[in-house]
């Protein structure tokens, strides 16, 4: 039963990206091909490209990076507690309601520390 | 038994099995017969996203759309494709190819990946995964990492740029999804989609219709559609993470977009609009898959309406909106969903649904009041006067 | 060989030669890339193992948001010049001799024991592992307090984290 | 079938190479994925072991829940040291970050 489900998932994954490979491939028989050496410039407004480009960040994308990594572990967490909900006594679910105070009380710290400012 | 479907599905597992295949690779063709039919179908539907989007369009802004080619310009997304197909593609120096290939190619594999879990009408489902709904949410992170992947390796800045911007907007705005996706999950007891849709004797957006709003305005997004569509702010970065891609490559980014908001309409549909669910359907299942269509198409035209009516929002009030009020709103959402929920077990469903009704319009009014009271008062901050650099007086020299 | 095998050996192959490319790569954001192939074979691992949840737990915690984390981490650390330094340092065949000794001890430890050849045990078709695995992390005889210690760590290094990564202005 | 030693070969290899990465590799945050790999192998075992002795124990997927929380707890506090020291020294590499060597 179940292994049946990932047997299906299994061959979409197999089969998904095929539909658009094709998409990609059709031109490369039909399309012109003359590339040149403008062409294939770097398009950055016309202008000559300076530098390098993979260039430095700054630090706030980290930032928001590491409050969206947990709280993503945390909820993933919260998904079987959901889905256990049936069986759950009361207190149980107040242990989630815990489990999600201490979310909240991380973005709380985070909003106070202005880390949440985009700058 | 009238669904089609089904009939054709064991008339050629039969078929194969006759032909003396052992039963998992019947299983295997099985699935990819119906997988092959269903995605291209989807891209056939895609194609004709293209020419509905921008019929709406013109009707939004007072114009006509395209008129042209055929009955109400329906040939143009033909000619659109066979415009894409035969443009040059041209590969920018300095890529870092496979992975500049595999991006669109991802994109677009994604979104058809969603529809593995969706069902479209009753007993006819991709597959009935039992944790659909995290499956979708990691499917979603595959198409984040796509788009780092075009952003990264296209050897330019602005691509760069665009991708960094768009995956903090899409990871942010990720957050008070999941969460939202969470209480569907919480009220079905299940995170299979099927189950959802089965569960909903009365459609969710009845008894969340905060967490619907919420999973619409974060999907919209996710999907980087105006009014969040920094990611191509054409003024500052000039199209975003897909800047390079030229042909049909860039023509899968756009198509990917169009299919992932139908996409986005269909689960809405399906979690809170009781998916295929609708009059007569038990007796003549097809209908399903008309009603789930109309469905996803409504919720496809409101995407757009609030695309084509709202300005774009400035980068910071966007991760502002999703940080301190979009997510506490949610997390609060789900924490009293589900104390009310264990609370009102065995109440009758009439009690259910207006208990559940007005602690939503509560919670929501609440945290509308608490934003309208820091708006006014940033308003006032705005608003009074800043300190003027005044150009240094020109000395004025005397002539003598 | 039956199918499984067949995928089995497929997979195990294209994990560990991500994982050896992970080891291996001059590039970091290559080295990331490779992670995630490396992180998607194990989540089809977890799927044969009839672990669903964590299957797709695997692909949306390490692909999805720590994968995400490195590859944000490595843009913001890349040094100009950093990269024709030597990838390996100095002790690099010590390191290779002590991981192929390892490799070695744990396969002719698992080749020793009489219980590395048993078939797994037929599943309670009725039983959902999902719900029992919510149970089982709020029950007080299961595992709550782990449930909520991990919640604790998870705001640990949240805190942590923003204050050293965090520099105030 | 597949005996359960697959499994436990797989992850003894995966964890090889996982800890290669972290004794051989310069850049911190190479080492990193190292012993993310690490983790995962040990996953695999927790796994494999909950689906051949015991199903109905949940224990084995409960461990492996864990360990994700852990890695991730890991990889934030890890990444942002990088940063810092980034930011400081201008450099990842683990052969320079020495300060605190006797």
């Amino acid at each position: 039963m179940q292994t049946e489900q990932w047997l299906y998932i299994g061959v979409f994954l197999v089969l998904a990206p095929l539909l658009p490979a094709a998409a990609i491939l059709i031109p490369r028989l039909i399309a012109p091909r003359k590339p040149n050496k403008i062409k294939q410039d770097t398009y950055e407004c016309g202008m000559e490209t300076v530098g390098e480009t993979w260039i430095q960040f700054r630090v706030q994308y980290y930032i928001f990076a590491l409050v969206f990594l947990i709280f993503d572990v945390e909820l993933v967490f919260l998904y079987p507690w959901a889905v256990a909900f049936d069986v759950l006594p009361m207190f149980a679910v107040l242990e989630g309601v815990l489990f999600v105070a201490i979310l909240i009380a991380g973005l709380v710290y985070a909003w106070r520390k202005g880390a949440l400012e985009w700058r | 038994m009238s669904d089609p479907v089904t009939i054709i599905a064991n008339w050629l597992e039969g078929l194969l099995l006759g032909w003396g295949l052992s039963p998992l690779l019947a299983t295997i063709i099985l699935n990819a017969i119906g997988i092959l039919v269903m995605a291209a179908l989807l891209l056939v539907l895609d194609i004709f996203l293209v020419w509905v989007e921008r019929k709406v369009v013109a009707r939004f802004q007072d114009r006509l759309g395209p008129n042209r080619l055929g009955p109400y310009g329906l040939i143009q997304p033909i000619a659109d494709v066979i415009k894409l197909l035969i443009k040059e593609d041209i590969t920018p120096r300095g890529a870092d190819r496979l992975v500049y290939n595999l991006a669109p190619i991802l994109t677009l594999a994604t979104v058809l990946l969603l529809w593995a879990v969706i069902p479209i009408m009753p007993n006819v489902v991709g597959t009935d995964l039992n944790v659909g709904i995290l499956y979708l949410v990691a499917v979603g992170a595959i198409a984040t990492l796509a788009i780092i992947m075009a952003g990264w390796s296209s050897n330019n800045k602005y691509a760069l740029l665009g991708a960094f911007r768009t995956v903090a907007q899409m990871i942010s705005y990720e957050v008070p999804m999941v969460i939202a996706l969470l209480i569907p999950v919480l009220l079905a007891r299940s995170m299979g989609v099927s189950d959802i849709v089965y569960s909903q004797e009365v459609w969710y957006i009845l008894v969340a219709p905060a967490a619907a709003l919420i999973f619409l305005i974060s999907s919209i997004a996710e999907i980087g559609r105006a009014p969040f569509d920094l990611v191509e702010a054409e003024s500052e970065i000039v199209a975003g993470f897909h800047i390079e891609y030229t042909g049909m490559k860039f023509g899968l980014f756009y198509a990917g977009e169009l299919l992932h908001a139908l996409t986005i309409g269909a689960l809405f549909a399906a979690l809170f609009l009781g998916g295929w669910s609708g009059p007569g359907v038990q007796a003549v299942p097809v209908l399903g898959v008309f009603y789930l269509l109309i469905k996803a198409f409504f919720i496809y035209w409101v995407i757009m309406w609030i695309k084509y009516s709202l300005p774009r929002i400035r980068i910071d009030h966007m991760l502002n909106f999703n940080w301190k009020f979009l997510t506490p709103l949610a997390l609060v959402l789900l924490l009293a969903t589900a104390i009310a929920d264990k609370a009102l077990e065995g109440s009758t469903t009439v009690v259910y649904i207006l208990v559940m009704l007005g602690l939503n319009i509560v919670l929501v009014l609440g945290a509308l009041a608490l934003a309208r009271g820091y708006a006014s008062k940033e308003r006032q901050r705005v608003g009074e006067p800043k300190p003027v650099a005044r150009p240094p007086q020109p000395t004025v020299i005397e002539q003598s | 060989m039956t199918p499984v095998q067949i995928l089995f050996i497929l997979v195990a192959a294209v994990t560990l030669g991500a994982a050896l490319m992970v080891v291996n790569a001059r590039n970091l954001v290559h080295a990331a890339l490779w992670l995630i192939v490396s992180f998607g074979g194990v989540a089809v691992f977890y799927a044969m193992l009839n672990a669903g949840f964590l299957a797709v737990a695997q692909v949306v915690i390490y692909i999805g948001a720590i994968a995400i984390l490195m590859i944000f981490a490595i843009m913001m650390t890349r040094n100009v010049a950093g990269d024709s330094s030597p990838r390996f340092n100095s002790s690099q065949i010590i390191g290779l001799v002590l991981a192929l000794a390892l490799f070695a001890g744990l396969v002719w430890m698992t080749l020793s024991w009489s219980g590395a050849t048993t078939t797994p045990m037929p599943l309670d078709s009725r039983a959902d592992p999902i719900s029992q695995l919510g149970s089982a992390l709020v029950s007080p005889d299961g595992y709550v307090l782990a449930f909520e210690l991990a919640s604790i760590l998870l705001l640990g290094a949240l805190v942590g984290a923003l204050m050293i990564a965090w520099d105030r202005k | 079938m597949i005996p359960l030693s697959w499994y436990l070969i797989f992850a003894a290899a995966l964890f090889s190479i996982g800890l290669f990465a972290v004794l051989a590799r310069r850049n911190a945050i190479v080492i990193l994925m190292g012993i993310e790999l690490m983790l995962n192998a040990v996953n695999i075992n927790l796994v494999a072991f909950w689906r051949y002795v015991n199903p109905e124990l949940i224990a084995g997927q409960v461990f492996a829940v864990m360990v994700f929380a852990v890695a991730a707890a890991e990889v934030a506090v890890a990444l942002a040291i990088f940063i810092s020291i980034y930011r400081r020294r201008r450099s990842v590499s683990a052969d320079e970050i020495d300060l605190m060597k006797w």
